[in-house]
């Protein structure tokens, strides 16, 4: 892994999506690559639907701050994060956007991977709810910052026993798009 | 005393054989806790700061939780009323936050070690029972989650606004003890040491927690259960005719037995004798208030702990508690990093006001930055300890919006000074 | 000195504590404290067991004089205390002894939870109809029309139906009765804490001093007598004319009946918790 | 001798020792029955005069001083039925039990 001083990404979209799961699986499958790590996150009150996103922070040093302010990668699943987080992109961020819901792109980032990935997992998985799952396995694809049998791990530890088997699923088509994208 | 110390000092220590006897126990148990305790050598895993709360008061001995839902704190209850049953202690979901405080002490005088989690809201309606658990003397864990305020606020986000209400918010004016963590693993351990304070000192301890600490997960590794130290309550050794409930000794720190070992004592919330009853004689009422106020001072030391964070060579000191802290040495790393020197001196026992150490560090530095969360609190504390220094040399740096204070903030207030 | 009469009240009193004790003359409480005692001789329980725990209030002064492990708390919470002591020392009995105000009105959360948890309390509401101790406030008692310093008008206010309160919420021993059937409420008492589950006992009690003075009763005895002749036991409502029901404090044991109690209930919970995850190895 | 009253918390009043000194020297004054022969035994020390035992005792074996102290007034009339035990809210009557 490339890693800078440390790694920043921030997950975004909207209550519902799974997006606190899906960095609690990133951050844990850091904690198994011996990395240090950080994860936080904020939400509106709503289970389902308004604002969400979660923070994750990995590093080989002690992390001070624990929110994602300059961020390495982001992921945004809907037009609202996306316009919302863009300008805290590093210049050499990488920008990952589910097309599903992300139409308009303000700002064209250098790095800038877009896949509808509610649409993938609604039809190559038969349902939406790994989104999460898809996209970051996607994410750590194409960032390289955590490894593919430690997701792997993460996942089974993270979600329940029987889910586990559609979200190793959805990990492997992820993977499968980071390795095509653009061939 | 200045240094930061992790371990507690003690006289009690749980006997180790008890100590693998539960592991192993709880080592059959499908749940959270397996990852926690798989190993005999705890493993590097990642852990949310309220969860650390939960299995921190499991590994202190907790064994009687009361409390009601209310965010951010919520994580905490819903742990122990899965953990708690497998170990033979109780979870009770209370009717409100009132009746959480009353019940953990009255658990407590029945001789549990008791806690309860809660959040702002909450933690203003448990104040009067909090002033009796300190004029009872009653060892207790009251653990708040911080969030905005006032009344309702913003229950998801991050506020240091009740830093006064820990130390002042009961009526009637009694010493606190309060433990500020600033990470997941701190918030374990200062846990432990919140009950420990408790049992020794018989009163009720506060754990002020940030919003974003109890909600944020971090790779933490915890210490072992064998280096866990934990202090238990010293019971009576007198037959029960000779008991007094509030015993005198140098160290201002007595001896408490449980309801049903005999020794049928009284306890009311009313001003008291050192046998409990009570009295309204002026001689015995202050003597009372004394003694709640000298056995903290007299054990200063043992209570008070800072963190110095590179304030050897430093001309500015930046003093925060909590997730500001974390901002600061963000911000201190950006500064040195420019040949700025900068330190921080960090509380975590927040009260009693760690007076001498704070004294003591800042007469070295020409400016002091206080950032906190609030609409400033904690300055007016460095403003009475920095009498030499004038206005202008003590910086406040408030936010109250339910955004956190980020490293780029102080570094440009830092930058402003030099 | 054989032939001096012991009083088996005095050997429960805390006899370094002073007497004659604070209420005024003529208060039901010391009554009250009487029948207390004399149900626990009756039932030779050890003191050691017994915890009585108090809120604020004229009736809650109780436990300051009797020899037992006691406990004397915040106004209204009583009961949230007493949960504490029950559910870590279950095999403890847990009296708790409160007022109208006290339990009713700042407590009356704690009570309906306390009685929907059905927790294995004896609750003792000594219902005087006054704020005693602070002088005469209305409460949530204060029959409609009666003067208090706060109701100087008399009371507008409709009052509370305790033991209908509490069925309704749940509790599983519900009795009435007044400071002047000391036999029926020492017998009632003991139901109570032979009884596996909440109980509450709502005892009508004489305040002559404040309640009696503003409403005119006449002194305590008057006041006796009023209870004496002004209530009729339970088992006599259907046998009556209902004119003749009306306005009277039916006294007896309104309900009683044998519900999963929660302590016992917590129990059984560790127990399945601690043999599933043995069972899972 | 002051009679210093104060007031507690809630406002009830609160006797101080010097008023149970006061009425340590009021029950003095009054002449105690002779205890052999009395089927009660009154505390008057404690004894607020209420006077329940006197109005509940159903066979009238009790009266009532001036200052309303309750004092056996037909030792023989009592059936030892301890009404006025049970009833005295001061704990200050015992009721002896028959011979």
């Amino acid at each position: 892994m490339k890693m800078e001083k440390s790694y920043e990404i921030r997950l975004s979209g909207s209550g519902g999506q799974g997006l606190i799961l899906g960095g609690i699986i990133l951050a844990r499958a850091a904690v198994l690559d011996n990395h240090k790590v950080t994860q936080t996150q904020s939400y509106g009150p709503e289970s389902r639907g308004g604002y969400s996103r979660a923070d994750v922070i990995i590093s080989d040093r002690d992390i001070f701050f624990p929110e994602a302010t300059n961020f390495n990668c982001l992921l945004a699943l809907t037009q609202e994060a996306c316009d919302k987080y863009l300008f805290d992109l590093r210049d050499t961020g990488i920008l990952i956007i589910d097309t599903t819901f992300v139409k308009n792109l303000a700002l064209a980032a250098d790095n800038t991977y877009e896949l509808p990935f509610t649409e993938i997992a609604q039809s190559e998985l038969g349902s939406a709810i790994s989104t999460n799952v898809l996209s970051v396995a996607f994410l750590t694809k194409i960032t390289g910052i955590v490894s593919d049998a430690s997701l792997a791990a993460s996942i089974a530890l993270s979600v329940k026993p029987s889910f586990v088997d559609l979200n190793i699923k959805a990990m492997k088509l992820g993977f499968k798009l980071a390795e095509n994208y653009g061939r | 005393m200045l240094k930061k110390t992790t371990s507690n000092s003690t006289k009690a220590k749980t006997p180790k054989a008890e100590t693998l006897k539960k592991k192993s126990s709880a080592k059959k148990a499908a749940s959270k806790i397996v990852e926690l305790e798989s190993n005999l050598e705890r493993k590097t895993i990642i852990m949310q700061g309220n969860e650390a709360v939960a299995y921190g008061a499991l590994d202190a001995g907790v064994n009687f939780f009361a409390g009601y839902p209310i965010t951010p704190s919520t994580e905490v209850a819903e742990i122990l009323s899965a953990e708690l049953p497998k170990r033979g202690g109780v979870f009770i979901q209370m009717e409100d936050e009132i009746a959480s405080i009353c019940a953990i002490v009255g658990a407590s005088l029945a001789g549990a070690k008791s806690l309860t989690a809660t959040s702002g809201p909450g933690f203003s309606l448990m104040q009067e029972g909090i002033g009796f658990a300190k004029i009872t003397e009653t060892p207790c864990v009251v653990v708040n989650v911080q969030r905005m305020g006032p009344s309702t606020g913003m229950p998801t986000s991050p506020a240091q606004g009740d830093i006064m209400q820990s130390r002042w918010g009961s009526h009637g004016d009694s010493p606190a003890i309060v433990l500020y963590p600033d990470s997941v693993k701190e918030s374990y351990e200062l846990t432990i040491r919140a009950v420990n304070l408790a049992e020794k000192y018989r009163t009720c301890v506060i754990l002020l927690m940030d919003e974003v600490i109890g909600h944020m997960r971090e790779s933490v590794r915890l210490p072992d259960m064998a280096n866990v130290r934990v202090i238990n309550r010293i019971k009576p050794t007198v037959p029960p005719h000779w008991y007094k409930h509030y015993d005198e000794n140098q160290k201002y720190l007595s001896p408490l037995a449980s309801f049903g070992e005999g020794y049928r004592f009284h306890v009311t919330g009313l001003t008291h004798d050192a046998h409990g009853f009570p009295t309204n004689k002026a001689g015995e009422a202050g003597e009372m208030m004394d003694r709640l106020r000298k056995k903290i001072t007299y054990n200063i030391r043992d209570l008070v702990q800072i963190e110095s964070h590179q304030m050897d060579d430093a001309k500015i000191a930046i003093f925060a508690a909590g997730i500001t802290a974390r901002s600061a040495k963000a911000a201190i790393a950006m500064a040195r990093h420019e040949g700025i020197k900068v330190g921080l001196l960090r509380p975590l026992t927040i009260w009693p006001f760690p007076d001498d150490a704070v004294r003591k560090m800042l007469r070295d530095v020409d400016t002091v930055i206080v950032p906190e969360l609030n609409q400033g609190q904690l300055i007016h504390e460095i403003r009475r300890l920095t009498k030499d220094k004038s206005e202008s040399d003590v910086l406040s740096i408030r936010k109250v919006n339910g955004d956190l204070i980020t490293p780029n903030e102080i570094l440009r207030k830092i930058k402003e000074v030099i | 000195m054989a032939n001096i009469p012991q009083k088996i009240v005095h050997q429960y009193l805390r006899h370094d504590k002073k007497f004659p004790h604070v209420w005024c003359a003529g208060c039901s409480n010391g009554i009250i404290l009487g029948a207390i005692i004399r149900a626990i001789a009756s039932m030779e329980l050890n003191r050691d067991d017994i915890v009585m725990v108090s809120g604020i209030g004229c009736s809650s002064r109780m436990p300051v004089y009797i020899d037992l492990n006691t406990m004397h708390t915040l106004h209204g919470r009583a009961i949230a205390f007493a949960t504490g002591i029950k559910m870590h020392k279950p095999n403890m009995k847990v009296i708790v002894v409160t007022g109208d105000g006290d339990c009713t009105a700042i407590g009356g959360n704690h009570l309906i939870h306390a009685a929907r948890r059905n927790l294995d309390l004896s609750v003792i509401l000594v219902n005087n109809n006054i704020y005693g101790m602070t002088g005469g406030q209305c409460s949530p008692t204060t029959p409609h029309g009666a003067i208090a310093t706060t109701a100087p008008y008399g009371s507008i206010e409709p009052d509370f139906d305790i033991c209908k309160l509490a069925i309704g919420a749940g509790a599983s021993f519900v009795a009435r009765t007044t400071a002047f059937h000391v036999t029926e409420m020492q017998n009632y008492i003991q139901a109570s804490m032979e009884h596996p589950g909440f109980s509450l006992i709502e005892v009508i009690s004489a305040c002559p001093v404040i309640y009696g003075r503003l409403n005119k009763k006449g002194g305590a005895p008057q006041m006796m007598k009023e209870f004496r002749d002004n209530s009729i036991p339970q088992t006599a409502v259907d046998k009556l004319p209902p004119e003749q029901v009306e306005g009277k404090i039916i006294r007896g044991i309104l309900r009683r009946e044998i519900q999963p109690e929660y302590s016992a209930a917590y129990a059984d919970l560790i127990k399945g918790v601690q043999e599933s995850a043995g069972g899972e190895q | 001798m002051s009679n210093k009253v104060t007031k507690d918390r809630m406002g009830m009043i609160i006797k101080e020792e010097d008023v149970l000194e006061k009425m340590e020297v009021e029950a003095t004054e009054v002449k105690a029955p002779a205890e052999k022969d009395s089927p009660v035994l009154i505390y008057y020390n404690w004894c607020k005069k209420c006077g329940i035992c006197v109005a509940f005792c159903p066979t009238g074996c009790l009266g009532r001083r001036s200052d309303g102290s309750p004092y056996v007034e037909f030792p023989e009339k009592c059936i030892h039925c301890e009404t006025c035990d049970r009833l005295c809210p001061d704990f200050a009557i015992t009721g002896a039990k028959e011979k």
